[in-house]
């Protein structure tokens, strides 16, 4: 019963948060501030679940596990005395105090991002675009696998270096500079082009899936019902198109490009 | 410029483009497997049945339409050479029940019985800790399993009582980071080769562990999951929407080329005119 | 008091930071110690954060109820979804199930028979999935609005975007199956272009933006340690 | 037959093996009467030495030798140890694979070794000392702790029934190290760098650096110019990682001069935020841009404001009041995820004006599609010093472009080194250039993640 309700539920507000796709509507925004709601709800229960129980109450105050031999730790006092003054930003005439606390997590990521950051982005990055590291696999191999792997180590290099080149801010483009500089470009539009073009297949089996719990999943009345309801769904998409085609929306702009 | 009815048309195409294979499914056209997803699909097949192999359910429903055929197709092949399966989730708590739905549904339906020829075990969080502990002992980490039931004397925690040593094969379905951690904490120290499968967003991410060998294979998105399928011999869901797939990408370039077509059309014609008026 | 408004955050910012730098090149173990506990830390207090967020959501839509500002009832719509998500955190009507964890006294995704696991699957991941989904028509329209080949910038994108999207589904790879599948035209084949285009360029062009990135991540992480970015206490120097 | 190989070798079982040379690992089965001829023609390692292992908190040891000539198939390496000098040898108590003869390489592995070409010829076996002492902890009947200055071992040959070990016996004391070598390039840069940045803010604060113009900056004004117009709100976001990221800081440093102008205009700027700590930050900036711009009045908390953590509930808030208010701009700074294309699409459809910066390499091909102008990478590091002249910003990122011209000269380098390699390499494979060679390889290894 509980499953035939949620199927029932699931597939409305499927439908509902797909309706934006023609426009804003009283539909979406129900289903929208709905999920704004119900997920600041699991935001605070995920967060007391992994976070806060295991990791202050069950390290400061409770013993979670009592097959294990336990006592408190109370460095962790610290933190928690921390989180509250966090809380001061709550109250405008000790809200400074807050400045303590964020001025812990901040100098805290600051410094831990920089060793680990020199070595896999920058180091590490470095290292991999060297021609002879590349080229080590293949040292020995036949001319047929040795020439393009050389031709790609190539590439590689220099497509690095032009968008370093790109990067470079206290230069005007002009001059050789600006001639490295436009490969550079075009080595980031590649790229991007090429990201752009693995996200979509990502993108669209995302939507079949929704499709197929429209389709397929939605039990038990199963297929039919639902099949009739995505026809629906469509005819009525369809209708709205030739009803604005018909009546020039008045008072809209244009989405312009 | 696109007006909107423009934006409409491509929609409608697209809904149809999708909704129409999965209600009439048909099978033309050839999903030739890749290199790195053989990589998966040999180690598994290469196992004795009797072997125990470690499916790592780490995604959530955001990401289940590409990873969950995946991880339905890589079970069937599993409970086909008669291996045992432990299935783990590390990355969120709403991983674990996705898991438990697969291994019941394939288990089921190969008649394979919980707890004997497989067992999920649930959601931990600090993943790189619970990594290493269950290298070491299954038992002391998980008290329970993902049902709820005592693990203490699960026949097939019996006979694999830690990952080290034990299982032969470690796949991880990645929706975040987590490949990473696994190679690191798991099959390194561990000593068990690993293979992953990701979404078709990070799949160009992993390939550097691919090329550097420390998973040995790498399956990306839906089009991998269909190669599974395929490899199996029973296509699934990702098989189905394959053909979607294709017709939505074919789609888009179309409607790219058709784009270009008509810029170009406008911009000679404004140029003519141009022409003409000078 | 101007000390403690001003001076000791920037202290306590260049402690902390100094100290988890020096720990990075530190393999001794009561260094790691402390350099593990201190992650947890500032979990904790991210966690206590959290409070201030939600007091921000649900404060500004009670007074959007109170004013009763247009579109009001969609507030009622959040405030409700909320506080029927909390409710059913704590199912009074169903104990733990037997063996499960023993630290979670209330029942969270933990416990599948819960009303929270049901309002999980069955609200949160329907509506998250389709908002997900969504996305296979915005990068549908988003590729055929500004895939135009005006310059050439455009054209190399445009081209790019192309042949992997046909090179990674097999309608696409079967237009070009029937060239040999080895030797130099093999290398026109749709799925070598897609795996040529994602492991040269693509891997350079993202490289050449990583190392500029990690300089700018350093150059700000030495700024907020030495005291000269203050930009996160809010406001300017 | 492969299989039963590994699973006897890594049998957790502890067993006392029979004394000398030859010892078997099958538990409770008789030695086998002749040792296999693999093990006994197999030609021993040379140079067998145990050290502590560098660079490490003082809990392993390190067993290397040079690589034996003989490469039979299903005969790999592995460790026996002892409870004193003397013996007898046992296998080790806790779980360890047997190494293979080619794996294990001392060149590949340069977090435990400063590169040599030599090294190539070298293998390693690294030994947790703790795994002992989890081994006593676990197991009731020998609940005496080993004693790890009392721990010797024997490097051995094993098939899957039969181990020969070699001398001599190995024995080494872990020390705990203080400071971890294999970062100092790492180190040394960090320090370059540290000093470069504050020195370049110094000199900044005298003089102006030039920035050249980013494209995209111009229109910041303009689409504040067109609100005011069109009497329509500016949104601006500050994506949805925490405080702690340069991106949201970038990000916050630019809202305070969008929001100087926005005040200055008397527009209205409309700041949704995706973390309650970059939310307070905001909400500061906000109001102090508009006391400086000499209107605290017009500022109205409200206006910057939290919605939820969660990401997709996020943007269809974001994207609902998009559509609701139809901002005449809308501005995408900081960190994204796979939002982007909602944001930029939907506020695209709105007839938004756009302007977008993120180092989230992944969606700058969405925010290409769909907005006017995007600031790439550290484009948007260099915008916000661009837009505010302030020398901590301007010295950033004069040191950035040093350091990246520092880089440049050492990829050219390399790849001049690397040309002179390859073709050394044509010739006699291995061992190009000599020991001139080495040195190049060396200075190549400088830029690797461990030296």
């Amino acid at each position: 019963m509980a499953t035939f309700i949620g199927t029932w539920i699931a597939a409305g507000l499927t439908l509902m948060i797909l309706s934006f796709l023609y426009r804003d509507n009283p539909f979406f925004r129900f289903a929208e501030h709905l999920y704004v709601g119900v997920s600041n709800a699991y935001i605070v229960w995920l967060v007391w679940a992994t976070i806060v129980l295991p990791d202050f109450i069950g390290r400061v105050f409770i013993n979670l596990d009592p097959a294990k031999p336990w006592s408190p730790d109370y460095w962790f006092l610290v933190p928690g005395v921390l989180g509250l003054i966090m809380l001061t930003r709550m109250v405008p005439a000790i809200e400074w105090m807050s400045r303590w606390a964020l001025a812990f997590v901040v100098g805290w990521g600051a410094g831990f991002v920089i060793g680990p950051v020199l070595n896999s982005y920058l180091l590490a990055q470095l290292y991999a675009s060297f021609p002879w590291v590349n080229m080590q696999p293949y040292l020995g191999a036949p001319a047929s696998e040795y020439i393009p792997a050389l031709i790609n180590a190539v590439i590689l290099f220099v497509c690095v270096v032009t968008v370093l080149v790109y990067f470079f801010f206290s230069y005007e483009h002009k001059g050789v500079i600006g001639g490295a500089a436009k490969i550079g470009i075009w080595v980031l539009m590649v790229a991007f082009g090429a990201s752009f073009g693995s996200t979509v297949m990502a993108r669209v089996s995302l939507f079949i899936g929704r499709a197929r719990f429209l389709v397929q999943d939605a039990e038990p009345t199963g297929h039919a019902f639902s099949a009739l309801l995505t026809l629906g769904l469509l005819i009525a998409i369809i209708t709205a198109i030739i009803a604005r085609r018909r009546q020039p929306p008045a008072g809209e702009s244009e989405p312009a490009e | 410029m696109v007006r909107s009815w423009e934006r409409y048309l491509l929609y409608t195409l697209i809904a149809f483009a999708v909704f129409l294979p999965l209600i009439f499914p048909f099978d033309v056209w050839p999903n030739l497997p890749t290199r790195e997803v053989l990589g998966v699909f040999n180690t598994i097949d290469g196992l004795q049945p009797g072997d125990t192999i470690v499916v790592a359910v780490d995604f959530d429903p955001s990401s289940e339409p590409e990873l969950y055929p995946m991880l339905l197709a890589v079970l069937r092949h599993a409970f086909n050479k008669n291996l045992y399966v432990i299935g783990i989730n590390l990355f969120g708590p709403a991983g674990t029940g996705l898991g438990v739905k697969a291994l019941t549904d394939i288990g089921g339906e190969m008649g394979k019985v919980d707890g004997e020829d497989y067992v999920m075990l649930g959601f931990k969080p600090n993943l790189p800790a619970v990594i290493s502990q269950i290298n070491s002992d299954i038992k002391e980490m998980y008290r329970s399993d993902a049902n709820g039931r005592p693990t203490a004397d699960m026949p097939i925690l019996q006979r694999t009582p830690k990952l080290q040593g034990n299982i032969k094969y470690m796949v991880d379905l990645a929706a975040g980071e987590t490949v990473r951690p696994w190679v690191a904490y798991g099959s390194a120290p561990g000593g068990y080769p690993m293979g992953a499968g990701c979404t078709a967003v990070s799949f160009a991410d992993y390939f550097s562990f691919y090329q550097s060998g420390q998973i040995n294979g790498l399956m990306g998105g839906l089009k991998a999951a269909a190669e599974y399928e395929e490899l199996v011999g029973k296509k699934g869901a990702a098989s189905a929407g394959m053909n979607s797939q294709s017709i939505v990408h074919a789609l888009l370039v179309l409607f790219i080329i058709i784009g270009n077509i008509i810029f170009f059309r406008a911009l000679s014609l404004k140029r003519a005119e141009e022409g003409g008026r000078a | 008091m101007m000390f403690l408004r001003r001076q000791l955050p920037v202290v306590i910012a260049f402690v902390l930071g100094m100290f988890t730098l020096v720990i990075f090149y530190i393999p001794a173990a009561p260094m790691q110690g402390i350099g593990d506990r201190l992650k947890i830390f500032v979990t904790i207090i991210g966690a206590f954060a959290m409070l201030l967020g939600i007091n921000s959501i649900l404060g500004q839509h009670i007074t959007k109820i109170r004013k009763r500002r247009p579109g009001y009832g969609y507030s009622w719509v959040l405030i409700l979804g909320f506080v029927a998500m909390m409710i059913a955190w704590i199912p009074w009507w169903s104990a733990p199930p037997e063996g499960s964890a023993a630290y979670y006294p209330w029942g969270g995704l933990e416990n599948p028979q819960g009303a929270f696991y049901w309002m999980f699957f069955w609200i949160l991941v329907p509506m998250q999935a389709t908002m997900f989904s969504i996305l296979a028509f915005f990068i549908a329209s988003a590729a055929y609005r500004s895939f135009r080949a005006k310059t050439l910038e455009a054209t190399v994108l445009l081209v790019a975007a192309v042949i992997v999207m046909l090179g990674r589904v097999p309608l696409g790879t079967s237009m070009t199956s029937w060239l040999p599948d080895a030797g130099f035209w093999s290398s026109l084949r749709l799925e070598t272009m897609t795996s040529w285009l994602l492991n040269i360029p693509n891997a350079a062009g993202f490289r050449g933006i990583v190392l500029g990135v990690a300089l700018g991540i350093i150059a700000t992480s030495v700024r907020i340690i030495f005291g000269v970015e203050k930009t996160y206490m809010g406001g300017g120097d | 037959m492969a299989l039963f190989t590994v699973a006897l070798a890594l049998a957790p079982v502890v067993c006392i093996a029979q004394t000398g040379e030859v010892a078997v690992s099958a538990p409770g089965r008789e030695p086998p009467p002749v040792t296999p001829r693999v093990l006994l023609e197999f030609e021993p390692p040379t140079e067998i030495k145990a050290r502590d292992l560098p660079n490490d908190d003082g809990t392993s040891i390190l067993i290397t030798w040079r690589r034996s000539p003989s490469m039979p198939e299903d005969v790999r390496y592995t460790v026996y140890f002892s409870d004193g000098a003397a013996g007898p040898y046992k296998p080790l108590p806790f779980d360890f694979r047997p190494i293979g003869l080619d794996e294990s390489i001392m060149a590949d592995n340069l977090q435990y070794f400063r590169y040599r070409r030599a090294y190539r010829d070298y293998q390693f076996i690294i030994i947790d000392l703790t795994a002992f002492d989890a081994v006593a902890a676990g197991t009731h009947e020998r609940q005496a702790k080993y004693d790890w200055g009392q721990l010797y071992f024997k490097l051995g040959v094993t098939t899957d029934s039969a181990v020969r070990l070699f001398d001599p016996v190995l024995h080494a004391e872990p020390v705990t190290q203080w400071f971890d070598w294999s970062k100092f390039n790492n180190l040394l840069m960090a320090t370059v760098f540290m000093v470069v940045i504050l020195f370049f803010i110094e000199t900044a604060r005298r003089r102006k650096f030039y920035i050249r113009r980013i494209a995209g900056l111009d229109a910041v004004d303009e689409a504040i110019g067109r609100a005011t117009e069109m009497g329509r709100p500016i949104f601006y976001l500050c994506g949805l990682d925490p405080m702690t990221t340069v991106s949201t800081i970038a990000a916050t440093n630019l809202l305070g001069h969008v929001a100087k102008h926005v005040a200055n205009y008397e527009s209205q700027i409309k700041v949704p935020c995706f973390d309650p700590i970059v939310m307070s930050v905001c909400q500061e900036t906000v109001r102090e841009a508009y006391y400086e711009a000499g209107r605290p009045d017009a500022y109205n908390s409200d206006n910057v404001f939290f919605i939820t953590n969660d990401q997709f509930s996020y943007v269809a808030a974001v994207n609902g009041m998009m559509v609701r208010e139809r901002p005449a701009a809308n501005f995408f700074f900081g960190f994204y995820y796979a939002e982007s294309l909602l944001l930029g699409e939907v506020g695209q459809s709105t007839g938004a004006i756009q302007i977008a910066g993120t180092d989230s390499n992944v969606q700058i091909p969405f925010f290409i599609t769909s907005c006017d102008y995007v600031l790439i990478g550290e484009e948007l590091y260099a915008a916000s010093a661009y837009i505010s002249r302030e020398p901590k910003l301007l010295g950033s990122v004069k040191a950035s472009d040093m350091a990246k011209a520092v880089i440049i000269v050492v990829l050219l380098l390399g790849l001049v080194f690397s040309v002179a390699l390859l073709i050394a390499a044509l010739n006699d494979g291995g061992n190009a250039l000599g020991w001139l060679g080495e040195k190049m390889e060396y200075f190549m290894q400088l830029f690797n993640e461990h030296i």
